[in-house]
This record gives structure tokens, C-alpha cells and sequence, in this order.
């Protein structure tokens, strides 16, 4: 299993805070376009967390990861 | 003792508590921020603030930008508490105190602090106003993105 | 109300106290720094401090110095308090809060504050060793004056 | 009267914080001169405030003045 985390405007869009889906052994960019077709959003500036750590497009997803999308951040 | 140092909370921050914690004998200058929450901006006027974070996340990356500051000034400390929740006008959003042996240090290393947590820091603030609501999209609160979707050069 | 922003004080400071004075719904960033008393300087132990004032003329310089930051930065307000009388390590000295709109001023006007204090505000202090005692003399902190008597060079 | 207060290095110099001496139409200038000469202290760098305000040394007393007499600052 891979848990997905949506926030802040994210959330709102794909209309839940968290799910759960299958694991696939497959990129971060391609997670990111099955995303962005399912629920219409778009990624394209969305950075990804993979277990609390940014990461890279290219990284590929290990069984039981949490994958957080993370819009720009206003923090501070 | 070193994770609290980092906080993210839902209740109000007492900037006395943030500082405390990085007081110490060598250090003789505590450089503090603290954020408040702004009634206008650019001309609007902000009714409250609705702050969201990924919570776990956030207290490591503020305990990274600690670890940052730390290889630039190492004699410095730095403590950060961070309030998620409703805010009303003039209410702490955020507190960071960083002490050095001399001042200059201080100053230079709190305002890196500051700079580095509206990139990385993974905290959302959405305004609520008189005719609507939005949630504020990049890092340096200069734009806003309907769709929380900025343009690629804005992260760069 | 304006008397109260510039403070000269025998007791212990409240540093929420100094930075509630100028929060207000306009400023969304409050600059604050906190000076307290160092163990060690140039290798040597301090065991405590006792601080002394010029007390009225000091609180008319302290505003004299918030003048000069609004002057430079006309959106600033700026709160300063400095205690006097026996310090141990550690104890808070000096709390000064500058807000402004934006941060960047706030920091710049605050450690312009500091700066003034260190040069016209009349207090002074004096280091308590195990091995003496000693009026320190001159602003920069870096020299001191066995006799009270800096050279013209350093009051340039 | 002129009231003269002294601080710090100076006040344990002079041996007394403050004092009362009679008023003379004289220059801060010279009234330095009279303290150095009678107490013994050197204050070439010592600035002199006149009711609470940074005086130039060519300043003229004036009856009632309070003249502190200021070392090198070392707050905050």
C-alpha cells in the first residue's frame, strides 16, 4: 500500500486529506500524472514529500510510503 | 530535549517560553522574530487566518533549517514554534529566537531562519476575507493563486 | 501612553510585555532583540553584572533613538526597556521590539537601536570577576578602562 | 545653584554621585577643568549633559543647570 497526503488547496481540490492506494513500482512523475488525471488538478508545481523528505520526480515508490503532495508553502 | 525545540501548535505561543529554551551562559544576544498576523495587504483587509501543516514533517524541517544555520554560525542556537488553527488579527503566528555570542550572528541567522521556512516548511495560510476566502500560494506572500497553482518560476 | 515604550527598570523584564507594546493590526512582523548577561568575555568569567543609569536622561535617549528609527523607517514603532541593578548570567539586560509591515525593516531598525543604545543611552555596567571589578568603558564592548578613561579615538 | 551629577567610574572617582556648587557664568569647558583640577580625574573623554541633553563644551551654565558628567556608555 502507498498513503497519499493532499493539503491546503490540494485538499480542497481532490477533496480528501488522505487515501490509500496500490502499490505500484512506479515514478513520483508518473504518480503525479495518474493524480492530476483522476481528480484534475494540476502538479506541475506541486513539490512531493516521500516519507517526510522531498524528493525527486524520478524517485520510484517502495511498498508502504507516504507520499505528500505539498503546494507552495506560506508559512512564517 | 531537542524536539522542543521545533514546534508546530495549536495553541498560542508564548514568545517568553521560545526564547527561554536557547538562552544560554556563552550566548549574549537573542535575535526574535515574531510573525503577527497582518489586518491588511495590499490593500485588503484579512478578517482571519486559517494555518494548515503537515505537522510531523514541518518540526523536521524546522529542525533542518536549525541544522542549516548551525553549519553557517556555529556557536548559534535556535528554537521555532510554529501556530496552526484559526488566527485572528494580531495573534503570534510564529516565533523563532536564535542566540549567538554576538549579535551580528544572531540577527543575520534568524532572518535566514524566516526566509527558509516560507520555502521549505511545509504550513499553509488561507485568508478569509469580506467577499471570499484563498488560500496564499507561494512563498513569499506576494501573489495568490485562485487554483493553488503558481507559476513555475515562482518556485524557483 | 508613550512613556511607557521606553523603559529603564530595577526589576526582571517581561519580554511579552515589551513586544505587546507594538504589535498592532497594520504590522505583521515584529523584530525583538534580547541582550543578556554572558558568562564568559575574552576568555574571562563573569559571575555578575550591576547596571547603572542615568535614569531619566536614559529613558529621553531611548526615545530620542525610536525618533531616529521613524525618521529612517516611517512605518516602524518601536519599544525598548533596559533593566538595572545586580544581573546574574543569563538575565535578560535590554528587550528592544521594532514592528513594521515587512520584516526586512523591522530587523534593520532593530539592530539599529541596538547600536544607538551601545553609544548615547547614559547606563552603564560593571563586571564583577572572581579577580575584581571594572566599570567597562567604552560602547563596542571590546576594551575596557581600568580608569574610566577611553582614549578620543574610541568615542569618534 | 548647579547641580553635578556623576556616574558610574566617576561617581566612585569623585566620591559622591551628585553635589550642589554655585553658579558661575562659565563654559562646560571650564567647569571640566575645575572638576579635574579638584577631584583629580581626567575627563578629556567624558561627555557632559545638561538637563538631559548632549551639551557642546563652549555651552554656557546657566543658573539652575544639572550638569551630569557622562563616561563612555556601556548599556544594552
Amino acid at each position: 500500500m502507498i498513503t497519499l497526503l493532499f493539503f491546503a488547496s490540494l485538499k480542497e481540490a481532490v477533496g480528501n486529506g488522505q487515501m490509500s492506494i496500490e502499490y505500484e513500482p512506479i515514478t513520483i512523475e508518473q504518480l503525479k500524472r495518474q493524480i492530476e488525471v483522476k481528480y484534475g488538478v494540476n502538479l506541475q508545481n506541486v513539490m512531493v514529500a516521500v516519507n517526510e523528505e522531498y524528493a525527486q520526480e524520478n524517485q520510484r515508490l517502495q511498498p508502504g510510503d507516504v507520499i505528500a503532495f505539498i503546494p507552495p508553502v506560506s508559512g512564517g | 530535549m531537542n524536539e522542543t525545540l521545533f514546534m508546530v501548535t495549536d495553541q498560542p505561543i508564548l514568545i517568553e517560553d521560545v526564547v527561554r529554551k536557547v538562552v544560554r551562559p556563552e550566548a549574549g544576544a537573542v535575535a526574535v522574530f515574531v510573525g503577527t498576523v497582518r489586518e491588511f495587504t495590499n490593500g485588503k483587509r484579512t478578517l482571519f487566518l486559517q494555518y494548515e501543516a503537515y505537522t510531523t514533517m514541518a518540526e523536521k524541517m524546522l529542525e533542518r533549517i536549525a541544522q542549516e544555520i548551525k553549519e553557517r554560525w556555529p556557536e548559534a542556537k535556535t528554537a521555532i514554534t510554529h501556530r496552526i488553527g484559526k488566527l485572528d488579527i494580531s495573534d503570534v503566528a510564529v516565533v523563532i529566537a536564535v542566540s549567538t555570542p554576538h549579535r551580528k550572528d544572531a540577527y543575520e541567522a534568524n532572518q535566514y531562519a524566516i526566509e527558509r521556512i516560507k520555502q521549505i516548511v511545509p504550513i499553509w495560510k488561507k485568508e478569509y476575507w469580506e467577499d471570499g476566502t484563498q488560500w496564499i500560494g507561494n512563498q513569499l506572500e506576494t501573489k495568490e493563486y485562485p487554483d493553488g497553482k503558481p507559476k513555475e518560476e515562482d518556485l524557483a
